[in-house]
């Protein structure tokens, strides 16, 4: 994290994915991209398919066709714990947490630290939680209680911890604010600029707008199934990216940006 | 693993139910024995409950994490009288030592679980479906092995494993089996007090430490007293800890450590808890459902062992509607059947429950059908109470 | 006063309350004090009922083995501890044990014989018993002795030789309506291993209006004493039950108190070839000719027996 | 109500996967019929084993609903044990007439069931639990009724139920009720299209609606010409359809029509999808519950008697190991054990697939232990082509 | 709908109302009520007992203390089906669909159309339920399929057509757009209109500011359990609001509101 990132090459490039449940297209030949230290948003209306797109990129969904690289080298993600060795995080929109272990298990779960003897090191793992926990809520600390007996905050909490505490490259998060209070909120966008700030490459799922323009770099419009376009955020209002949303309806005069803002500011 | 218990319980890492169902037990006890005129609690009465708990408290432990894992497994007795018969055929008909015939055995059980669990992780079909053809298939195979006709175990050595006429470990080796467990409990009490020390995390009262370490030595120690003086009349020495009743307490050990201390055991809780999470936070689900039937595979051969080495015969109506009482014994422990909760020592409690009402209205000559009357009402009373318990504690 | 356990292997079949009663009755007599328990046919509780019986403190045993194997590893323990063995009603081949029976091998041969009578040529269908009881193969292996000549001489077909789930009559109900169809009803003969798989084997045939065909069984439960006055079933061996019971008590009393038991001989034609101390009771095959044997034995009241049957066609013994 | 049928099929309203089990059913009588020398597929056979499945099938019609709530019964078996010996009891010993004695065994299974029931509905034990206690128990109560002893089933009209001798209702009997089977189906199609049309909602074309409808009645048709054919030689006229096939039918079209067309039916869909949502949305989840176990008790007894009246005796071990049976049929007739989804005529199917394996095997003399591997591994091949079928149709 | 509602009297008090799971105090003694034609904002933060007061009202939770009068009788509501029969509807924030059934008959699920033969009526059931849906949504065309197979978006449509379709005198909509795109937000909010106009009177649960300044007449904030005021939607500011949410401060110089608008209008 000390060394900058190199933000002229991208951290993530998705080639004309592809996927289908049955006889629906879900995902239809989507191309996005993202750069080190930046935020993409993903918006598109309910069913667009944003969030099985970046199920495919964390390895939870196989793709149909198309090409993921990461860093510029073609990879093949077959499971989520392929993702999580490139470094791909994911705050999955359904939290993803198992009920009945508490808070520093889950926060731990599918890589549990051991000790030398190969056993499940609970102490050092109960204090690194707490850590972890504190930094997005101060007030947290029944967390030895099963994650069932939580409030929906408190659950999100743990999920977002899971994703910061392995210091991701790149972090997915699926409208990791739907169930939050505004405070809860401010913390969450807090977080995201400071992980931009170390370089760290979001793809964040969003319904909405404040968040995106306050947030994002650039954001990519899916409308079923297929890419509408991807936009610098400075470079739409949003009523031009409402109407991407619901009629699919490409702002007029505006160019799409497929670098990073960054690197479309230096080319310029 | 299974957080239910309210208040400062919680924090000694004491699970309160356990607790009420030792006093179940104990109370259970007291009150047969009393019945008896004292029969019950006699070292010879305690030495037979204990190795007749034994084979279906072994299969027990393993059906917790099955249960744990939202899977169910009503194969196991039809498996276990299948392998159990296949290695005293192997023994008494083919002429193979026994523990060549007890590989060849364990092979099999391998082989069986893994094609079941393989049915039930990789192509989807619910566990409960695939064990009911296992139960009649197996069954069938059971039968199929000797074609039905029963196979005598002679080997003397092997014979022991069923804690039979010489199958007790004798008195010196169980005081010495009753020290080391006292001294891994204080090692380890000693140790998570370090630990806890080293991470400036909060330590409880020595007392209250200590006094969590006696009680389980005080039953530990008591036990092996108790077999200590059960001497059968024609022999020299008392009998001390039945060699079933050893293994059967290594491996509920085994699993226990399993279940708290390895990412085995904590990936099954967490499968169980939330299949979904569980893949997507990169649990190979797969891959572990298989290491659990095939664990499965292990203990249903030990309990196979066991049996025929008691029986000194396999026959083959070994085990039938033993699934019935192994699941019993997990849930009456505190399995919940929806998965994600469940206590490998529960397990035992429900299954020494069980058999002690068996065994105790068996000395107070209830005849056969009151008695199945009654343990099936216990089997729903035991629920009951779990239920009440986890609604007043606040579980949805 | 002396306490004698019984363990039982099960009470499905309705014989074994009969059996208990007797027991019972001459252990009173006696001064002595019955305990039991049931094993409900497994033989792995079996093992730990008798070794709940000996610490009730049970000096002398009456077993009924569900298994005559797998019971062993509790008689040794028994003879060891110097606990009396009377193996019941089943073999059990273990030095010291003493032996009380209607032999089954015997009981076998009986019924066979008694459908031999009646058929002495035609199709045969066996109704086999349990898979999982050993009794069962030792009443084929009775029946097939008798059976064995005329098959040989091809006066007698087996068309049908099924065994029979857990005993169970509509198993065995279910078993005979195939054997039927396959053949096309030329069925001539039924040998079925008990009176409850009799029965279904009875049900069988009278579905299909095969009226006459004999069919024997034993234990002579009240239902099949019963079919024997209707008609429906030709013979069912009659194994008093309560003279086994009170042989067995008095035998178990005499040996708790290390004397002889009265009318004892040496028997050794077990497959093992133990040489035992034995009792053998000779099995009464009961026909509608000697039904009265019943009624006098006290097994069952004439009212019971001849329940249902009309006076027309009654046996002697309802007259 | 099992939606899972693709393209043009569901339209139609016709379960694909029904009609592969009908074919797969017809496949497997027309190979064992080569086998046998035609013999599986005679008359005779036909009668033997429509009469040999009833008591299974009626039973799994309700195990269906059952499951489908998402709950279970493990003590069908043991409970219709009890109440077959019971009625006989009543009957035999106590001398009451048939009718009484039928109603007093209702009563007594009303009440077994809705005390299951209400630990189940109202005290939240699970069902699994609350049943397998039930399994033990009432076979023991089975035991108790006549203290082990067969009791004998004379009455003659009693035993036509069972479809012995005179089981069938004849031919004549046997046309009508084909007639008026094909009468009402003729009249719901017509229905059905008119109310199409009423409500402005497309039609299928006449000849589709036709031929949807005429393959049933074809089926009804040839299972009275079949029945119609079968005569007992001492007898004079055919025997026609067996009464215990008609019970069974009138039991599955009643379900049938309680699943599609009644509240309750909606009801435990709904619960079964959704406990939850069924509570919020205002169903009063536990009375149905009890109702639906009511109906179970209704149908147990139902089975009960046409058991007794087909052994002409009640005895203790009637029923035992039934459960599995009944919960197979109505799972390899496409139940999902996750509750939600079922049907009646899957059952229906389920079991007969079972029962002709079963007398199919028989007849071709394979023994017992094979038989058992067999059809121990169909359930599960069953179920195995039932998940691929789900996943490849879109389900998750 | 036709008579205009008598909007100076209120259609809903709550009084005091308390409710513990276990040693948790959920709603600690709240009292609020509604007018007719008002929208009432319950605001809060994750876990505040929003949800759990609702539902109290809705019959899905047993009241542990307190009062509820509808239309100024005193009631006591004890499963769903009683507060139905009261005229109340809920959008629960989980949906409560039964997945497996299609949405004819989750639309109708416990209120069922039956014949003069006392069987279910499909057919008027499904031909009304196309007239309901098409008012939501004109594309929803697939209503015979089960609802586990439909959008996101889509399941809400059902959810939402359930309460409507009944002419709920009161609704309770939990967090009713959470899971919907803009467009679709758009046309809730449009419903929201035309029922107040047609006298309904609302309770809208929302974490979203803007959909609580453009929709609701009154506010209320729990925090904690406890009601921390009711205001005039308009006498406040989006930052007073946030305050009150977070810390629980009430705005200073503002007078709390437990009139409807119109009515403390009048009073004014
Ligand atoms: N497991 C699945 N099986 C079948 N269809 C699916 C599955 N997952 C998603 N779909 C379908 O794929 C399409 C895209 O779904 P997806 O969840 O990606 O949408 P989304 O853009 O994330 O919507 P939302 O804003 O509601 O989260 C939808 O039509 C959905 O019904
Ligand atoms: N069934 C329950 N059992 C135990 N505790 C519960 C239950 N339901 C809610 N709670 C607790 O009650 C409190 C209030 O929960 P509630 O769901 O009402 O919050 P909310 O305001 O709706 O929050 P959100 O904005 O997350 O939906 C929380 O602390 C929650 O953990
Ligand atoms: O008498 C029979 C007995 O010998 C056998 O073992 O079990 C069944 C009984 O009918
Ligand atoms: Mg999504
Ligand atoms: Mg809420």
């Amino acid at each position: 994290m000390s060394t900058p990132p190199d933000t002229t090459k991208p951290l993530v490039e998705l080639r004309e994915i592809r996927k289908a449940f049955g006889g629906v297209k879900a995902v239809d030949g989507v191309s996005v991209n993202l750069y080190p230290g930046e935020v993409v948003a993903l918006l598109g209306h309910n069913g667009a398919g944003k969030s099985t797109l970046m199920k495919m990129l964390a390895g939870a969904y196989p793709i149909d066709s198309g090409d993921t690289l990461i860093a510029g080298e073609k990879v093949n993600i077959r499971t989520p714990a392929e993702a999580q060795a490139q470094g791909i995080e994911t705050i999955y929109q359904t939290l993803a947490l198992a009920d009945n272990l508490d808070s520093v298990s889950n926060l731990f779960l599918g890589r549990e630290k051991m000790t030398r003897w190969n056993t499940l090191d609970d102490h050092f793992m109960e204090v690194q939680a707490r850590k972890v926990f504190h930094r997005l809520n101060k007030n947290f600390t029944n967390i030895r209680v099963p994650v069932r007996r939580l409030s929906g905050g408190q659950r999100q909490v743990v999920a977002i911890s899971r994703a910061l505490y392995f210091n991701a490259r790149i972090l997915i998060m699926d409208e990791p604010c739907a169930a939050l209070g505004p405070e809860e909120t401010a913390m969450v966008g807090g977080l995201v600029k400071q992980l931009k700030a170390d370089g760290v490459g979001i793809f964040l799922i969003t319904h909405d707008m404040p968040d995106v323009f306050s947030l994002s770099d650039r954001l990519a419009v899916m409308k079923n199934g297929k890419l509408v376009g991807t936009y610098r955020t400075q470079d739409v209002t949003e009523d031009e990216v409402l109407g991407m949303i619901i009629a699919g309806k490409r702002p007029e005069g505006r160019e799409q940006a497929h670098h990073a803002a960054t690197a479309a500011a230096a080319t310029a | 693993m299974s957080n239910q218990t309210p208040g400062w319980w919680r924090r000694t890492g004491v699970d309160l139910r356990l607790i009420l169902m030792c006093v179940l037990l104990v109370v259970m006890a007291v009150a047969f024995s009393v019945m008896s005129g004292g029969v019950f609690l006699s070292p010879e009465n305690l030495y037979n409950v204990a190795q007749q708990t034994a084979v279906v408290g072994i299969v027990s432990t393993v059906m917790v994490l099955i249960i744990v894992a939202r899977h169910i497994d009503l194969s196991v007795g039809s498996v276990m009288g299948f392998v159990g018969v296949l290695i005293a055929y192997l023994q008494y008909t083919s002429g193979w030592s026994w523990p060549t015939a007890c590989l060849a055995g364990l092979a099999v059980a391998l082989l069986v679980s893994i094609y079941q669990g393989w049915l039930t992780a990789v192509l989807g079909v619910p566990s409960f479906v695939v064990t009911l053809g296992g139960l009649m298939s197996f069954r069938g195979a059971a039968f199929l092995v000797a074609d039905g006709k029963t196979q005598p175990v002679n080997d003397e050595f092997f014979q022991r494993l069923g804690g039979g006429y010489d199958g007790g470990i004798g008195t010196t080796a169980s005081w010495v089996i009753a020290a080391l467990v006292a001294l891994v409990l204080f090692g380890r009490m000693v140790q998570k007090r370090r630990a806890r020390q080293r991470y400036d995390m909060p330590t409880e009262p020595l007392w209250l430490d200590v006094l969590i370490m006696a009680v389980p030595v005080a039953v530990v120690f008591g036990f092996a007293a108790v077999m200590n003086n059960y001497q059968i009349s024609s022999k020299s020495e008392p009998q001390g800890i039945p060699i079933p009743v050893l293994i059967w307490a290594v491996v509920a050990i085994v699993l226990s450590f399993i279940v708290h201390r390895t990412r085995f055991g904590r990936y099954v809780f967490a499968m169980g808890g939330n299949p979904d999470a569980a893949a997507l936070v990169g649990i190979p689900v797969k891959r572990v459902t298989l290491m659990l039937f095939a664990l499965l595979a292990v203990l249903v051969t030990i309990a196979a062992i066991v049996s025929i080495a008691r029986l000194n015969a396999g026959t083959n109506s070994l085990g039938t509607g033993m699934e019935l009482y192994v699941i019993a014994a997990a849930v009456i422990g505190g399995t919940a059947l929806a998965g994600g909760s469940g206590s490998i020592f529960g397990s035992v409690l429900g299954a020494l429950i069980m058999q002690s009402l068996d065994s105790g209205m068996l000395l107070l000559d209830v005849p056969i059908g009151k008695r199945m009357v009654i343990i099936g009402q216990v089997l729903i009373v035991a629920v009951v109470f779990d239920v009440l318990y986890r609604r007043k504690f606040g579980e949805n | 006063q002396t306490v004698v356990g019984v363990s039982w292997s099960n009470f499905q079949e309705e014989r074994w309350k009969t059996d208990e009663a007797a027991i019972k009755a001459q252990l009173e007599k006696l001064g002595a004090k019955y305990i039991s328990a049931d094993a409900g046919g497994s033989p792995e509780k079996q093992l730990g009922d008798i070794e709940g019986l000996m610490s009730k403190g049970a000096k002398a045993l009456i077993v009924l083995a569900m298994d005559k194997d797998a019971i062993l590893p509790a008689v040794t323990k028994a003879t060891r501890q110097k606990v009396p063995v009377v193996a019941y009603d089943r073999l059990i081949e273990a030095p010291g044990v003493f032996y009380i029976t209607f032999d089954n091998v015997e009981v076998g041969r009986m019924e066979a014989r008694e459908v031999l009578k009646v058929k002495p040529k035609g199709n045969y269908v066996i109704i086999k018993g349990s898979p999982s009881d050993p009794n069962a193969d030792f009443l084929r292996a009775g029946q097939q002795e008798v059976l064995d000549a005329s098959i040989k001489k091809g006066d007698i077909k087996i068309v049908g030789d099924e065994y029979t789930e857990g005993w169970k009559p509509e198993v065995a109900q279910k078993n005979m309506e195939q054997i039927l169809t396959k053949n096309a009803n030329k069925v001539d003969a039924v040998v079925a291993a008990n009176d409850g798989t009799a029965g279904g084997a009875v049900a069988a045939l009278t579905a299909k209006g095969l009226r006459g065909v004999p069919v024997s069984g034993q234990d002579a439960d009240f239902a099949a004493l019963n079919r024997i006055a209707l008609g429906t079933q030709t013979a069912t061996i009659f194994k008093d039950s309560r003279e086994l019971g009170r042989e067995a008590a008095s035998a178990a009393i005499a040996l708790s108190q290390g004397k002889p038991v009265e009318k004892a001989a040496q028997w050794n034609s077990g497959p093992k070839k133990v040489a035992l101390s034995s009792r053998l009771l000779t099995p009464v095959p009961v026909t509608r000719d000697n039904l009265d044997v019943v009624v006098k034995a006290g097994w069952i009241k004439k009212d019971e027996l001849c329940k249902g049957v009309p006076a027309a066609s009654a046996p002697a013994a309802c007259k």
